[in-house]
């Protein structure tokens, strides 16, 4: 008896949760355009990236549906199909997200999933969506290996990787006249970290040959508590410190930081230093190299479509946008263009993912950072004009970023076919700065 | 070693627990088919001395040899394979388990078990089983769940399972203890009954003088850890300081 | 050369003091309730968000800057007073006389509730109260700069210590928690309200949780998921000292904070890994923690 | 006859794999997938409720999650080894063998102290697992696609068989994991969770007991951890990660060690609803699961295996 006790028990709860959830199934009647959007909405991530950027796309989102963004976006939604997104968390690790992107594709059928800031995800997810042969829009994430090491067919990623930060950060410290005679570093003990550093160190050894390496500190990520590797750069008395540190680990390592007199003493160069600026506010300190990963926020070029964005971004939040909204309005500017592009060819119906597919391939769009090329990865993969300025204080005693140098995209990107870290070891062949 | 007659021998044992002494220089001897009971007030030191024989506590100092062998330094698996069993004065048995299941745990890696990594209720087993059963009375119990058992045959289910793997020498512990008066006699007699289908050395620790006088041959006397008296039943129980320190002013009758 | 050791010993002596006062409220209540308390880390964050909260009001109303101390206290105070009776009470009273893992999966639960009310009343951005970090100005040393609110942190570390050191051995109350310690069915026999002994050991151990993510809080920017890397490095220092021992935290906490620091400054490759370095090498060793006395096997 | 027949658990795992086999194919691909994850989770489950049923309940199964997912993954990568039905029994005989090799180190160790000691280990893997550049570091690495009898099979029916080869193997696992509790270690290993000693005074060894247990416990997780990077194509350290230890003993103790299917519903339940409260709830999802964790251990604190025991006897009764 007992056997038939458990056969009914666990048929009885297939059946259960089978028809319980046919409704979301069902419920698809692929009309609008439904997309599934990953970002971090929990963890330390959450705040200076996952959340922000979610802002920023809801907003786009919300202003695309009613049709009220400048053109070339004016047409409503994407190609007159309404948008509805699923947001998804991204915390938990690669693992979970694979699993919870399959139920994205799989169970809420989404037409396209966009998404991932840790590069972790970026180097787990295309597999997978290349397997269930869904379009997958990548939005953040710095390592530059996905479409180095491989190739996907439904696949792209809208914004830069991260080599480009660190080779501008190199060059503008020479072209600055800043001393680097030694360097050192403190760089999150993960892919991120490590490729920042390498790219960052590798640059200004093929530039300045005679500057010399001192600390690589590697802490693990999220630690929050920096006074020992503090202790240790002040020791090293290098002339430049190199951070790609983001998010909480950046806001407590300036907060540790700048008391004991650590961005008086040392030229610190931060890659992905200004995300936290809407956070600190005036506790960010002054003299600071930085970069935001493309022309964004306080860099971000004097166009319509960015005076546009900046305001309505302004208006709706009581912030400024730092990098992670532009990122995300990039990928969804990105994504509407290969439909949009799409629907011209096929007659104006709604394109299959094949359609949306050879579209995007090295399509060319026009985003608020400035024009976005799909240049790399055989067109799988943007690259973009960045921006290096520094911090400082103005008349009102607000930190401001001045002395802004601006980067051609081919400038600081590797031509296509090329890896980044052969780029920069062969010397930069073939920049067109 | 030596001398083989001498199942069970200890020799110059001391034990203390910080300022109490538990073992002072006991000496004992305890030839194949014994029946002795040790006797003496609570703390005399009969249990600590059961603890040592079965490697549960170690001497300070002397050792015990079990056929010839020191096993003084081994611990309670090891002796209890080598052929010395006991039972407790608050049956240890599993209380989620049958009866039935009971002794076939207590069957475990003996030479009796006929099907170690088949499934234990083989056949061989399960006969074996209903054979103990039988023999304690118990089968009418056999497929009770043990924690709702009267606390009498948890008593016998206690010694059975010590039976199971047949050992030379059976150490019972207060076998009547938290028994009712009415039911001492029925049980020791189908304790003793069980037993004698053996040829067991059997070491049992006993406050009732008259189940002591009933039921063993030989009588060993503790007091504060020293032994005062060791020899046969009557002699014991008329040795005046046994009568001073153990069993009270009453003169015990001879049998 | 001496520099260095000294620099090493400093910021090694000032991690040791954040890690200890962490784990010696966890290794409190674990001495007292037999809970090892996933959820430790939670309270640590409440009393982080609680300062971020209550020192901004406390200085816009204009109150003397040395009195901000108080202010963080109050609000450890506060989490501590809100979180026991609602935890210990409400929830894991339930579940004393059960399986020991059992409980820890509770406080595993509570530990997820606790990450997402951090949320639902904080909200996503983060907090900064920076401003009690400048009260004790800076120290020269050498080279080197420290911040004298850094250097206090190992006062008050040295100070929890011996001050719950010396009211559990040298107060009446005390003597009655080192009783229920020892054995809780006998001191419950001989009249003491164990409940309140619990209560009460649950309090202080949520209280020094609360205090230590409170002088913590300016040091960092206060935001959602701080604690999850508290509740793994305090652990490993329980792990290292012995469940249980306060002398064993004191012990666990010196030989991780000096093991990174000595890392960083030296060996900066093997800084990730040193904590569990430490961990594994303990457990091979000694795997019951350098405090921990056999377990008397049950009869 | 027919009665004892339904009574022999050889053919009741045969019908209640069949009736899986089945079902599979009239249900989603998403829920393919999501009973597949189930039953990767729910072997390490069976792992824990084997030490369980010894009185231990480990709290680092992620150790022996993590180098089964990480041996399946090595050798698909490295050795180009991709038949997902040798990569289970390998990961189980690996991962076992090095669950025999620590048991010693572990079984003298009862309760919380097993608990912690375990979740130490595992702690440890993972301070190693995110250090070592070569396989990924912190971001683990994609498995290649699995075969099956050297064939690779379509997209659309990948899901499926890994399903189906899933299913048959825990069957096989199930079955034989039944052989072993009712097998004489099978039987002490209930008793030392009773009384230990007693054990010992009847010539038995709780510690080879243990070690044994422990060993099984980490052949079913190392097969647990294959499965679940097989199925997910990625892994990465956070399988040995604590947070992901304690889901396990959640399934374990959801469960109650009382039954084996129950364990696979547990799991089944838990992917459930944290991958719907993730769906609909994506800002407060932990704390949806944190209540149903803490409800499921106040109101069914033996586990759904004893659950339903009560609800079939009281049907009976009436």
């Amino acid at each position: 008896m007992k056997f038939f006790r458990h056969c009914l028990i666990l048929a009885s709860s297939i059946l259960v949760s089978t028809m319980s959830f046919v409704g979301v199934t069902n419920a698809d009647d692929h009309k609008g355009f439904k997309i599934g959007v990953v970002t971090f909405l929990s963890g330390p991530a959450a705040e200076p990236f996952g959340v922000p950027a979610w802002n920023g796309g809801k907003l786009l989102i919300k202003l695309l549906n009613e049709g009220k963004v400048p053109a070339p976006y004016n047409k409503k939604g994407f190609g007159g199909m309404e948008i509805t997104a699923i947001p998804i968390d991204e915390s938990g690790g690669a693992t979970k997200q694979v699993q919870e992107f399959r139920n994205l594709v799989q169970r809420d059928k989404v037409d396209a999933v966009l998404g991932y800031v840790s590069s972790g995800d970026c180097m787990a997810i295309p597999a997978v969506a290349d397997e269930l042969q869904a379009l997958t829009v990548l939005y953040d994430c710095g390592t530059p290996r996905v479409f180095e090491d491989a190739s996907y067919k439904y696949v792209f990623r809208t914004a830069a990787h991260a080599a480009m930060d660190n080779i501008a950060i190199a060059k503008y410290l020479i072209e600055k006249g800043h001393d680097i005679s030694s360097i050192a570093g403190i760089n999150q003990n993960y892919a991120w970290g490590k490729d920042s550093w390498k790219d960052f160190s590798v640059s200004i050894k093929k530039l300045s040959p005679n500057s010399e390496i001192k600390n690589e500190l590697f802490p693990k990520i999220f630690s929050g508590q920096y006074g020992t590797e503090i202790s240790a750069l002040l020791n090293s008395k290098a002339k430049v410190v190199h951070s790609s540190l983001w998010g909480g680990d950046l806001q407590s390592f300036i907060l540790q930081a700048k008391p004991r007199g650590f961005f008086k003493r040392t030229q610190v160069v931060f890659s992905a230093g200004d995300q936290v600026m809407p956070g600190l506010g005036n506790k960010y300190p002054e003299g600071v190299i930085l970069g935001a990963r493309g022309q964004y926020g306080m860099m971000a070029p004097d166009t319509p479509l960015n005076n546009w964005f900046y305001k309505a971004y302004m208006d709706e939040y009581g912030v400024f946008p730092a990098q992670p909204p532009y990122r995300m309005v990039q990928g969804l500017m990105g994504l509407k263009m290969a439909i949009e592009k799409a629907m011209d060819k096929n007659g104006g119906k709604k394109p299959n993912k094949d359609e949306i597919a050879e579209a995007f391939t090295g399509l060319e769009f026009e985003a608020p950072g400035g024009l976005v090329q799909m240049k790399l990865g055989n067109g799988h993969q943007a690259i973009q004009p960045h921006a290096i300025g520094k911090t400082a204080k103005d008349k009102d005693g607000n930190i401001i970023v001045t002395d802004i140098v601006r980067y051609k995209a081919s400038c600081v990107n590797p031509p296509n076919g090329i890896k980044a870290v052969d780029w920069i070891n062969a010397g930069f062949p073939g920049a067109d700065c | 070693m030596s001398d083989k007659s001498n199942l069970l021998r200890a020799e110059g044992i001391n034990k203390s627990f910080g300022a109490v002494i538990a073992a002072k220089d006991i000496n004992i001897n305890i030839q194949k088919g014994e029946r002795v009971s040790l006797i003496g007030s609570n703390g005399a030191g009969k249990t600590t001395f059961m603890n040592m024989v079965t490697g549960y506590l170690k001497p300070d100092t002397g050792n015990i040899f079990f056929k010839g062998e020191n096993i003084t330094p081994l611990n309670p698996r090891i002796i209890t394979q080598k052929g010395i069993s006991r039972s407790f004065q608050i049956p240890q048995i599993f209380e989620p388990m049958s009866a039935w299941e009971n002794l076939l745990v207590a069957l475990g890696t003996s030479k009796k078990n006929h099907s170690y990594f088949r499934n234990a209720r083989s056949k061989e087993n399960s006969d074996y089983i209903d054979e103990i059963l039988s023999r304690f009375s118990l089968n009418e119990f056999a497929h009770r769940q043990v924690s709702e058992l009267p606390g009498g045959v948890r008593k016998l289910l206690d010694i059975a399972m010590a039976l199971v793997r047949k050992p030379d020498i059976l150490l019972l512990d207060e076998p009547t203890s938290g028994v009712g008066a009415e039911e001492k006699y029925p049980l020791m007699d189908t304790i003793a009954k069980a037993l004698s289908v053996e040829n067991l050395t059997v070491i049992f620790v006993e406050h009732d003088m008259d189940i002591v006088q009933n039921y063993s041959e030989r009588v060993i006397a503790f007091y504060q850890g020293e032994i005062i008296a060791d020899g046969n039943c009557d002699n014991v129980l008329n040795d005046k300081n046994v009568q001073e320190f153990v069993t009270g002013k009453t003169q015990v009758k001879a049998k | 050369m001496i520099d260095e050791f000294l620099t090493i010993f400093l910021d090694g002596a000032i991690y040791a003091s954040w890690l200890f006062i962490v784990a010696l409220g966890l290794t409190f209540v674990f001495g007292v309730l037999k809970i090892l308390n996933i959820a430790h880390g939670g309270i640590y964050a409440l009393g982080a968000y609680s300062t971020a909260t209550l020192v901004p009001i406390f200085y816009s109303l204009g109150m003397p800057d040395q009195l901000v101390i108080v202010t963080m206290l109050i609000s450890a105070l506060a989490v501590a007073i809100v979180i026991t009776p609602i935890m210990e009470r409400g929830i894991l009273r339930r579940f004393y006389g059960q399986d020991e893992v059992l409980i820890v999966l509770v406080t595993y639960a509570i530990y997820l509730v606790l990450e997402d009310v951090q949320k639902i009343i904080w909200g996503m951005n983060s907090l900064y109260v920076s401003e009690p970090r400048e009260l004790l100005g800076a120290l020269e040393f050498g080279s080197l700069y420290y911040v004298g609110y850094d250097l206090a942190l190992i006062g008050l570390a040295i100070f929890c210590g011996l001050f719950l050191w010396l009211v559990l051995n040298k107060t009446k109350s005390g003597k009655i928690v080192l009783a229920v310690i020892h054995n809780p069915e006998i001191s419950g026999c001989m009249g003491v309200n164990i409940n309140k002994v619990y209560l009460a050991a649950f309090f202080v151990g949520a209280f020094l949780a609360a205090l230590a993510g409170s002088f913590t809080a300016p040091l960092i920017s206060v935001q959602v998921g701080i604690s999850v890397a508290v509740v793994i490095e305090s652990f490993a220092v329980v792990i290292i000292g012995g469940l249980g021992s306060i002398p064993g935290a004191v012990i666990g906490a010196l030989i991780i904070g000096m093991a990174r620091a000595a890392c960083v400054h030296k060996l900066p490759e093997a800084e990730i890994f040193i904590m569990y370095f430490c961990m594994a090498g303990m457990l091979i060793f000694r795997p019951k923690g350098l405090f921990q006395g056999a377990q008397a096997r049950k009869i | 006859m027919p009665l004892k027949l339904l009574n022999n658990v050889f053919f009741q795992s045969i019908f209640l794999m069949s009736l899986l086999v089945v079902v599979g194919i009239f249900i989603p691909n998403w829920l393919v997938f999501v009973i597949t994850k189930a039953i990767a989770y729910g072997l390490v489950g069976l792992g824990i409720i084997t030490l369980m049923r010894g009185g231990l309940v480990s709290f680092g199964q992620g150790f022996v999650f993590g180098i089964g997912g990480y041996t399946a993954g090595l050798l698909g990568t490295q050795a180009g080894l991709t038949d997902a039905v040798l990569l289970l029994f390998i990961s189980f005989i690996f991962t076992g063998f090095v669950g025999l090799i620590i048991a010693p180190l572990l079984a003298r160790y009862r309760d919380i102290f097993f608990a912690m000691l375990s979740l130490a280990f595992s702690m440890v893997l993972y301070g190693i697992l995110i250090k070592i550049d070569a396989i990924g570091g912190s971001d683990g690495f994609v498995l290649p696609e699995s075969t099956y009898f050297g064939i690779k099979p379509s997209k659309e029916y990948a899901d499926y068989i890994l399903y189906v080869v899933s299913v048959i193997m825990t069957g096989i696992v199930s079955i034989l994991l039944r052989y072993y509790y009712d097998s004489t270690p099978g039987l002490i290993a209930l008793a030392v969770r009773e009384n230990e000693l007693r054990v010992e005074y009847l010539g038995s060894s709780a510690f080879n007991v243990t070690v044994l247990n422990f060993t099984i416990a980490a052949g079913l997780g190392g097969m647990g951890g294959a499965l679940n990077g097989i199925a997910l194509g990625h892994i990465d350290p956070e399988f040995t990660y604590w947070t992901t230890s304690g889901e396990f003993v959640f399934i374990s103790i959801l469960a109650g060690y009382l039954s084996v299917p129950a364990v696979f519903l547990a799991a089944l339940l838990l992917e459930l609803v944290r991958s719907f409260s993730g769906r609909y709830f994506p800002d407060t999802w932990q704390l949806i699961l944190g209540v149903f964790l803490i409800l499921s251990i106040i109101f069914i604190p033996s586990g759904i295996g004893s659950f339903f025991k009560q609800l079939f006897d009281k049907l009976k009764n009436k």
